[in-house]
C-alpha cells in the first residue's frame, strides 16, 4: 500500500469503487457556519462509507434552509424538494412506488413540528423505510428566526421576543408513536453522527434522527437554547456511539458491560459505549424516562436514544411484491382478458 | 322537488282513464336510510332490466347513517331514456315521517302503494292507492325483529311485481344475483316476495295503468355503478399505487378498486400485489403520495370530493409546476364547504381548472357514462404521464353512486399503457445525458427519468421553486418565462390528444346545447321533447375534456343561439367557453340546475323553450 | 432583464455627452445578500428624497439568507414615476459574482461605480466607469472584519453622493433616520460615508452626466412599505385578532403590526393588549382561527402569499357558505407552487375570486398604493362584518415590501368602524328572535347574533352543510337553491360598496387602458409616453375591487380597444372581465408582463404601439 | 319540600334556575344504540349540574357522526361544526375572541386522530382553555366504517379487514405535549363520564377526554376492541372518579390514603377514591407508565389519568385583555389621531 509521502496518496474508494467526492452535491448557498452545512459533510461521509450506491438513494425535503440541502449532497441521487411541511407524503409515495429506492429525507423543525407535525407522526406510525433528519434549529430560518414548535421555553430571539410554548420533544414523539430507531445529535459532534447516520442506513424502516443544527444568523445568540455554545456546553452522550458495516468482518470482543451491540438487519452492529451513565435504548419506558429527565435538567441528551431493529416496515405490512411497482410490465399490471369476461358476466 | 309543468302522460290522458301505460313510467320508494331498502329496489330495478326493459335508478339519500328518509326511484323507458324523470308515477310509501308529503309528490293520474298502518287510503282521489300491511305481511315470514324490518321492503317487491306484471322468475334470478351464494338470504327474500304477492293477488285490484312488458333493449348488457367502473378502469389502466382518504361519494372508487385488485392483480407467482392501496391520514397527503409515486414512476391515482381538492390546491400546484404525472378521481358533489355530501353537482369544473396560486391550467377529463368511466380511467394514467401532469377526473355523485345499464365494457386493446417520455438508462447511455426541462420535440413536453436508473446522468433535482432546462435552481426573469410559457404550450398539445367532444349536428337546426358529465342523459330526452313538442331541432355536443378540443369552436361558429346547460350556479363551462371564444360569446346562454338532483329533461325542455320563446 | 427598446434619454443625446441629467435617473447597486447593503441603500433613498426629489426603491433580492447576488435599484425622478425604470444609467458593482454582467446592463451613455479589486475599468468604453477600493476604504474606518463588511456599503454611499451632488447634511439626517437612537452606530457609518465622499473628491473626476438637484417635490411626504402600511390600516381599523404563519412577501405584514399594536393598543387603564396576535402551525390554522374569531365577533385577520392561499381553499369555502367575516391579505408572489418567493406577480386574482371547490365567489379589494393599503386594510374589516364573508386583500411583493413616497395617511374619520348586521341582546328583546340566514332586507345580507349574548334566542347553529333561513340542517332541493341565490345576491350587493374603479377618460381618446395594483405607476409613465412620443391619448381606468363596480362596464363600453395590463401568464383580469361583460368581450386585449421583475412602462408601451401598428 | 307521590314533584332546578330539560338541543339522528348519544346524555347532565350558562357556552366541531352531536345538547348555545378535522384551530379562534366563553369541542378519532392530529398536537402545545373530547370508536362512522388511527392494532372490521398499524393513544399524546387534563372513559360508565365532565369544566386550560363510544353500526362486531362489550370486559378504573363543585360547601373526610383530592382553580374539587391499584395522575412518568402497561397489557385503563390544575392558560400567556376582544369599543380599539402623527412624524 502506497504510504510514501512523496507521490500522491490516491483517494480512498468505497465499495462501491467510489470516492468521497462522488457524494456531494452542488456548493451550498446556506450562511457560512450553518450549522445544516455541518450535517450535509457527515451525510456525504456516511454515504460515502456505508458505500451507497447514489443512483439507489432518493433525496427528498420540504422547504426551509434545511430543506434545501438535499441539493448539497450526492449529487447522483434524485432529489425533490417538495412543499412546506409535506415531505413525509411524497416520500412514502415514493417508496411505494420503487421499495428498493434508500429514502433520505432532510427537514427542519419548521417543517417538521409546526406546520409537519401531522404528516410525521403518521409517516412513523406506518413506518415507512426512511431517514428522517430534523435539522434543528429552534427556528424558521428561511423566512427570518421566528420561534418554531421546537423553541425551548424561555427561548429568546435576538429582539429580546421570549418564547412561552413548549417545545415538541420529536424523539419523545417518534418512540411514542413506536419509531423503531430514534437518535438526538448535533451538528457539532460529527464523529457521534456519522455513527448514527451509518446505523440508520442499516436500519429496515423509519430511523428518525433530530439533530440540533444552529443557525447561525438567527439563533446563535446567549438566550438562544439552540446556539453552539449552548449545544456544546449541555450535550450529554448517553454512550459513544461506533458502527461497523456489515461488509467489515472485523470481530472485535467488547469488555463485559461496558458496550452494548445493536445487531441491524443486515448484519451491520452498533456499539455503544458506556460512558457516565447506565442507558439503555432497547426499552421504551427507560429511554423516554432519561429523556424526559434529562430535558427537564436542561441536558441535551444525545445518541441512540431508542432502537428495535425488528418492526416490519410498511412495505412488508401492503405485501407489495418483490420488484419495484414503478417498472412492473403490462403483463403483471393489466389483468388479461379473461378477467375482464368475467367481470362483465358477474355484471349481467 | 319536481320542476315539471306538464308530462308526457297527462297531457294524453286524463287521471283514473286506465288505458295501459307500457314500460315507460317512474316509481319512486320512500323509506328510512339504514332499513335495508336497497337491496329491495335493486332487485326491482334488476328484475325490470332482465325483462329487457331500459331502466335506471337513483338513489336520494340523506348524509346520515340510519333513521333518516331516503328516496329510491326507478325508471322504466321503452325509449331508453335514462335520466331522472321530474314526475312520479308510481310511489311506495313506507316511511311514516314523509308519508303524506310522498303521497303527495304523486302525479295525478298516478298509483300509490302504502304501508297499510300509515292511514293513506283515501288522501288523494286522482290517484289509485293500494294498502298493505307491509311489516305484518313480513312478520309472518320471520318474527325476527331485526329481521322483519328488513324483509318488509321485499314484500312491496312482491306487490309490485304483481301490480305491475314483472315475472316471478327474473325476480328470483335477481335475488340470486343480490344475495351471490347466500343461500339462506336468497330463500328467505324470495319466500317474503311471494308473500307479498299473494297478498296482493287476494286483496287488491289493479286499477293503475302502468305495466312492465317483455321486451329486448336489455339483452347482454352490465348494470354498474360510476365508481366502480373507475375502479376496473385503474385496475386495468396499469394503476399500481392507490391512496386515498375516504369521502362521499369518492369512497367506493377505491372500495372497489381494493377487491378488484385483491382478486385480479396478484402475482400468480410470486402470490404479492402488483399494487399499493393506502388509506392517508387526509387529502393533502393523499396526493401528497401520490405525487411522491408518480415521480419515482408509479402510475398513481387518488379519489375523492369537493372538499378534499380544495385541500389537494397546494400539492396539485406543485405536480403542475414540477410536471409529475397524478390522477385525480373527483366525484363531485353538492359545495361550497361541507354543502350536500349525498347530493349531486357539477360545480368543481371552474376551480379544479385553475386549481392552486398563480397561474395554473389542468387536464380535465369529463366522463358521462359508466362507460367513460372505464375508458376515462385508463387513459387518464396514459395522458398523465404523457404529459407529466396531474389529470382530474370528473365525476359527480349522480354517475359515480347510482347504477346504469351499459353495453360490456371492452378490453382495452386500443388503450396500450403508455408511460410517455420516460428515459431508460440505455437510453441514457445512447444519449450521453439529457436535460430534464428542455423542449426537444417542441410540444412542450419534456423528458424524465427514474429515480433508481442507474446512470450517472440519470438524477435530476425536482423543485417547486423556480428552474431552467438543466432543473437547476434559477430565479432569472427570462428562465421563468420560458418554463410559463412552455407549461402552457404543453397545455396547447394537449388540445389535440384528450377526449374529443362528440357533436350531433341536425341539418339546418335551429339551436345548439353544449352540455357535458351526466347532464348528457337528460339533454337526450330534451332533444325528442324539444322536436316532438315545438318542432325545435337542435344540434348536440358533448364536452369531454379540458382544455377544448378544436371541435368545440367549430361547433359554437355554427350555431346562432347555444344554450349551455350544467349542474351548477356559476355557469362554470359557460365561464370557460365564453373565456375560450370571446368573439362567440355572445352566442351563450346557460341553463342551470343546481339543487342536488340529477337535473331532468323537463326542466331543460321547459328553460330553453322559455328563452326560445322571449325571442332572446 | 431590460425589455426596454429605446430610452428616453439616449433619444435625446448620443452616448458620451455629458449634458446633465438632473433628477431623472436610475441607480442599481449590485451586491451580496446579507451583506447590509440594504442600510447603505436606504439611506442612499432617503437622502435623494429629502432632497424633494421624487425617488423610489425595488430590491430584487433571492430567496435565500446570505450569499447570493442582490440588486437594489433606486430612481430619481423629477416628474415623479415611481415604477419600475428598465435601463440602468448608474450602475454600482460590488459583487464579484455578477460584475461583469452587473457592468454590461448599464445603458450605454450610464456610468457604473465598481469596487476597484473587480478591475472592470475599461470593460466598456460607452460609460464612465469609476474605481473605488471599497473596502480598503472601510478598513481604515474598522479594522473589524464583519464591521467593514457592513461600512463597505457606505462607502459607495459617500462617492455616490460626491458624484451625483447629494448633500452630505441630507445623508447625515438619513443616517440618523436609519439608526433611531443607535449614537455609535450613527456615528461609524458617517465617517464612512465621509471617508467615501473624500476619495471621491480626491481621486474621481465626474464624466457622466447626472445629477441630484433640490427640488420641492417630497415636502411632508412619508416613505413607508406596503405591509407596514397594512399593518397600520388594520391596527386603526379595530383588528383584534391576528393569526398567521410565516411566509415571505407577507411576514412583515404581521411583524410590523406585532410592533405598532404593542406600542398602540395596549389599554392604559388595564395595560393589557386590546388584541391577540398568534402564529399558527400552518395557514390552515391561520384562516381556521381566523374564522373562529369573526364567527365570535373579533376583527380578524390572517396575512399570507400564494401557498397559503391555496392551503386556506377548504376553510375559505366555509367562511363563504357559513358566511363568517374574516380579512385575509395576499401579498402575491410568483407562483404557481412556491415559484420565486422573493419575486412580485399579480397572479393568484383568477383562483381566489374561486376559491375553493363549489360555486364560490369572492370580494377581493386590489390596493395599489402604500395609502390604499392603509384605507382598505380598513375597509376590508368594514367589508367582511357588513357582507360577514371573506375578504381577500390582493397585495404583491412590490408594493408589500418595497419603500414607497406617499402623501401622509389621513385619520379614518371617514371610516367608522363598521361591524355589520350584529344583533344585540337588546335587539333580540325588543324583536323577540331572529332567523340566522332570513334575508330580512333584501340585500341578500342576513343577521347574526355573537356567541356569548345574554338571550335564549341569541344561539344558532353554524354548519358548512346545507342550512335553512333558520339555520337548521336542510338537504331540501329548495333550501339549498335558495341559499346559493342569497349568496349570489349578496355578492351583487357587493359591488356597491367596494371601492369603486378610478378613471381618467380622456377626451376622445384612442384607447383605453385598464390595470390594477401596482402595474397602476408604470402606466402613469407610459401614457405619457404613448402621448410624446406617438402622440396617442389613452384613457385609463384602474380596477380596485372585485365583483366589478357598476363603473367598469361604463368605461369598456366607452373605447373601442382596451388594453389590460397586469403582471401574470394567463390574463386574469382580462378573463373576469371577459366573462362579466361577454358582448365587449372583443375589445378587450391583454399586455402580460410575467418574469417576476416589476412592470415598467417601456414594455407595456412597446406592447401597446405593437399591437396599434399591426392595426389589430 | 315536596315528597308526596300525588302533587307532581317540581322538576329540579340548578344554581342557574334551570332543569335538566334546557340543557338538551335537537332530537339525535344518530343510529340507535350509537355511543355518542350516551355520551351526549352525560354532557347534558354535567353541564346541567354544574350549572353552566348555556349562553356563555360555544359548542365546536368537526366532521363526522360524532362532530353532529354538538347539535343534541345545549340547544341555547352557539354551535359551530367546522371542517373535518380543522376544530381546533376554530376553537382557539373563538376563545381569542371571547375569553369569557366556556368552550366545549367534540370530535372523533378520525376528526383528531387522523386528519386532525396536527391540529390537535398544536391545541395542546397551547393549552387553548377548551373541553376537547374525543368520541372514539375506532372507525369513521359517518363514511361507512373504515379504520381510523386509533383502531387497535389486530382489530377487525365486519368485512374481515385487519388493521395491522399501531394506534395513536391520544391521551399519552396528550400528556407529552403537557395537557393538564387528561382522562379517558366510556360510553358505557355514565357516572364517571359525568364526574370527568364537571371537572374538566372546573379545569382552567384545555381538558381532554378520550371516550370509547362504539359504532353499532359499523364497529361493534366480535373481533372489534371497541365494540360495548370488550369495553366493558377490559374496562379498569384506575380509581372512582367524584365530583364536589366549589358551590356546594359539603366538608367531606376522606380515608386516610384511600382518596385523593384534587383542588381546582375555581375552588371544585375532583375525588378519586382508591380501587384495587395505585394511581397517582399527578406525575406525569408514573401515569404514562400505568397507560402503556395497560395498553399492552389489553386493559381499557380509564379514569382522570393525568392532571395539573396550575398551568397558565393560552389567554394568559398572551396577556390578553380581560374583557372580550369581540365587543371592544372603538376607544380601545382604535388609537387615537396622535398616535397616526406620531408614527407619520417618523415616516417622514
Ligand atoms: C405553505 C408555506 N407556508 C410558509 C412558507 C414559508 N416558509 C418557508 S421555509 C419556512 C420555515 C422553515 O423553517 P424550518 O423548517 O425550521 O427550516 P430552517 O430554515 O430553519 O432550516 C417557512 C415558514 C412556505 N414556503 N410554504
Ligand atoms: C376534507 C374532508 N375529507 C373527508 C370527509 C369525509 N368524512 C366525513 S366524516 C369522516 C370521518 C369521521 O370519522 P370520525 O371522526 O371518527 O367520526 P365518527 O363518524 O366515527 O363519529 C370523513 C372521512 C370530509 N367531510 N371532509
Ligand atoms: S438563516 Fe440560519 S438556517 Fe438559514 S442558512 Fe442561515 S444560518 Fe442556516
Ligand atoms: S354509524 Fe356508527 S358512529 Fe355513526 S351514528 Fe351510527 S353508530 Fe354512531
Ligand atoms: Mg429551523
Ligand atoms: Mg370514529
Amino acid at each position: 500500500m502506497p504510504t510514501a509521502a512523496d507521490k500522491p496518496r490516491p483517494k480512498p474508494t468505497n465499495r462501491a469503487g467510489l470516492i468521497l467526492q462522488d457524494y456531494k452535491g452542488v456548493d451550498s448557498t446556506l450562511c457560512a457556519g450553518c450549522g445544516h452545512d455541518a450535517i450535509t459533510s457527515q451525510i456525504i461521509r456516511a454515504f460515502f462509507q456505508y458505500g451507497v450506491e447514489p443512483h439507489r438513494v432518493v433525496k427528498l425535503s420540504g422547504i426551509g434552509c434545511s430543506s434545501k440541502t438535499p441539493a448539497y449532497f450526492l449529487r447522483s441521487a434524485h432529489g425533490f424538494n417538495a412543499v412546506h411541511g409535506r415531505m413525509p407524503s411524497v416520500g412514502t409515495g415514493a417508496i411505494l412506488a420503487n421499495r428498493h429506492l434508500i429514502a433520505i429525507g432532510v427537514s427542519g423543525d419548521g417543517d417538521t413540528a409546526s406546520i409537519g407535525i401531522g404528516q410525521f407522526v403518521h409517516l412513523v406510525r406506518r413506518n415507512v423505510p426512511m431517514i428522517y433528519i430534523m435539522e434543528n434549529n429552534g427556528v424558521y430560518g428561511l423566512t427570518k428566526g421566528q420561534f418554531s414548535a421546537t423553541a425551548d421555553e424561555g427561548s429568546k430571539l435576538k429582539s429580546g421576543v421570549l418564547n412561552d410554548l413548549p417545545p415538541i420533544d420529536c424523539c419523545i414523539l417518534a418512540i411514542e408513536l413506536g419509531c423503531g430507531y430514534v437518535a438526538r445529535s448535533f451538528a457539532g459532534d460529527p464523529k457521534q453522527l456519522v455513527a448514527l447516520l451509518e446505523g440508520a442506513l442499516a436500519h429496515k424502516g423509519m430511523a428518525f434522527l433530530d439533530v440540533i443544527s444552529p443557525c447561525v444568523t438567527f439563533n446563535n445568540h446567549e438566550g438562544s437554547t439552540k446556539s453552539y455554545k449552548h449545544a456544546k456546553e449541555t450535550e450529554e452522550p448517553a454512550h459513544e456511539v461506533g458502527f461497523v458495516p456489515f461488509f467489515e468482518q472485523i470481530t472485535v470482543d467488547y469488555e463485559e458491560g461496558e458496550t452494548r451491540v445493536v445487531e441491524m438487519h443486515d448484519g451491520s452492529r452498533i456499539t455503544l459505549k458506556k460512558l457516565d451513565r447506565e442507558y439503555n435504548p432497547t426499552v421504551k419506558a427507560e429511554a423516554l424516562r432519561a429523556i424526559r429527565a434529562a430535558n427537564s435538567g436542561g441536558e441535551l441528551l444525545t445518541g441512540l436514544l431508542y432502537v428495535d431493529p425488528s418492526k416490519p416496515d410498511f412495505t412488508e405490512l401492503l405485501g407489495m411484491h418483490g420488484r419495484p411497482l414503478a417498472t412492473l410490465g403490462t403483463e403483471l399490471v393489466r389483468p388479461p382478458r379473461k378477467a375482464l369476461d368475467e367481470i362483465m358476466e358477474s355484471l349481467k | 322537488m319536481s320542476e315539471a309543468k306538464t308530462s308526457e302522460l297527462s297531457e294524453k290522458r286524463p287521471a283514473g282513464d286506465i288505458t295501459r301505460v307500457i314500460n315507460d313510467f317512474s316509481i319512486q320508494v320512500a323509506t328510512v336510510n339504514g332499513s335495508g331498502s336497497q337491496s329491495a329496489n335493486s332487485v326491482l330495478l334488476r328484475s325490470i332490466f332482465q325483462m329487457g326493459v331500459p331502466v335506471s335508478g337513483k338513489n336520494l339519500f340523506p348524509s346520515n347513517i340510519a333513521g333518516l328518509p331516503t328516496w329510491f326511484t326507478i325508471r322504466a323507458s321503452r325509449r331508453g331514456f335514462v335520466a331522472r324523470k321530474a314526475e312520479i308515477d308510481f310511489g311506495v310509501a313506507v316511511n311514516a315521517q314523509t308519508a303524506r308529503e310522498d303521497a303527495m309528490l304523486v302525479r295525478s293520474g298516478g298509483a300509490l302503494l302504502a304501508e297499510a298502518s300509515l292511514g293513506l287510503a283515501g288522501i288523494r282521489d286522482d290517484i289509485s292507492i293500494y294498502e298493505a300491511p307491509l311489516s305484518d305481511i313480513a312478520a309472518e315470514v320471520s318474527s325476527e325483529a331485526r329481521l322483519r324490518k328488513l324483509l318488509a321492503n321485499m314484500v312491496y317487491v312482491g306487490i309490485l311485481a304483481e301490480l305491475l306484471g314483472i315475472e316471478m322468475p327474473e325476480v328470483e334470478l335477481a335475488i340470486a344475483k343480490q344475495f351471490p351464494n347466500k343461500r339462506k338470504a336468497i330463500e328467505l327474500n324470495l319466500k317474503t316476495v311471494r308473500a307479498g304477492l299473494e297478498f296482493a293477488t287476494k286483496n287488491l285490484v289493479k286499477t293503475d295503468p302502468f305495466r312492465v312488458e317483455r321486451m329486448d333493449r336489455t339483452r347482454d348488457m352490465i348494470i354498474i355503478d360510476g365508481n366502480s367502473a373507475a375502479a376496473l378502469g385503474a385496475m386495468f389502466g396499469g394503476c399500481t399505487v392507490v391512496t386515498w382518504y375516504p369521502i362521499t361519494p369518492s369512497s367506493s372508487v377505491v372500495e372497489a378498486l381494493t377487491e378488484y385488485m385483491a382478486r385480479y392483480r396478484i402475482d400468480p407467482e410470486t402470490g404479492r400485489a402488483t399494487y399499493a392501496i393506502v388509506q392517508a391520514e387526509d387529502e393533502l397527503a393523499a396526493l401528497g403520495m401520490v405525487i411522491g409515486a408518480g415521480w419515482a414512476g408509479a402510475r398513481a391515482m387518488t379519489a375523492t370530493s369537493g372538499p378534499g381538492i380544495s385541500l389537494m390546491s397546494e400539492f396539485a400546484g406543485l405536480a403542475y409546476f414540477a410536471e409529475i404525472p397524478a390522477v385525480i378521481w373527483d366525484v363531485q358533489r353538492v359545495g361550497p364547504s361541507t354543502g350536500l355530501p349525498t347530493r349531486t353537482s357539477q360545480g368543481d369544473i371552474l376551480s379544479t381548472y385553475v386549481l392552486s396560486h398563480g397561474d395554473t391550467k389542468n387536464i380535465l377529463l369529463i366522463p358521462a357514462t359508466v362507460a367513460e368511466c372505464f375508458r376515462f380511467a385508463q387513459e387518464a394514467f396514459n395522458l398523465a404521464e404523457r404529459f407529466q401532469a396531474p389529470v382530474f377526473c370528473m365525476s359527480d355523485l349522480d354517475l359515480g353512486m347510482n347504477n346504469w345499464m351499459s353495453e360490456p365494457f371492452e378490453y382495452p386493446e386500443d388503450i396500450p399503457i403508455d408511460r410517455g417520455k420516460v428515459l431508460t438508462r440505455e437510453d441514457l447511455e445512447r444519449l450521453g445525458g439529457f436535460s430534464r426541462y428542455l423542449d426537444k420535440d417542441g410540444d412542450g413536453i419534456p423528458y424524465r427519468t427514474l429515480p433508481g436508473t442507474a446512470h450517472s446522468a440519470a438524477a435530476y433535482f425536482t423543485r417547486g421553486s423556480g428552474h431552467n432546462e438543466h432543473a437547476h435552481y434559477s430565479e432569472r426573469p427570462e428562465d421563468f418565462t420560458a418554463l410559463a410559457d412552455r407549461l402552457a404550450k404543453k397545455l396547447e398539445t394537449a388540445r389535440g390528444e384528450v377526449p374529443p367532444p362528440i357533436a350531433d349536428n341536425v341539418e339546418g337546426a335551429d339551436v345548439g346545447i353544449i352540455a357535458y358529465g351526466t347532464t348528457h342523459h337528460a339533454l337526450e330526452e330534451c332533444r325528442e321533447q324539444l322536436r316532438s313538442e315545438r318542432g325545435l331541432r337542435a344540434s348536440y355536443l358533448r364536452i369531454r375534456a379540458l382544455p377544448f378540443h378544436r371541435a368545440v369552436r367549430d361547433f359554437i361558429a355554427s350555431h346562432r343561439r347555444i344554450y349551455v346547460v350544467e349542474q351548477n350556479r356559476d355557469a362554470q363551462m359557460h365561464a370557460l367557453l365564453t373565456l375560450e371564444y370571446p368573439a362567440l360569446a355572445t352566442r351563450l346562454r346557460p341553463v342551470l340546475h343546481y339543487n342536488g338532483i340529477p337535473i331532468d329533461a323537463r326542466f331543460i325542455t321547459d328553460s330553453i323553450l322559455r328563452q326560445e320563446d322571449k325571442g332572446v
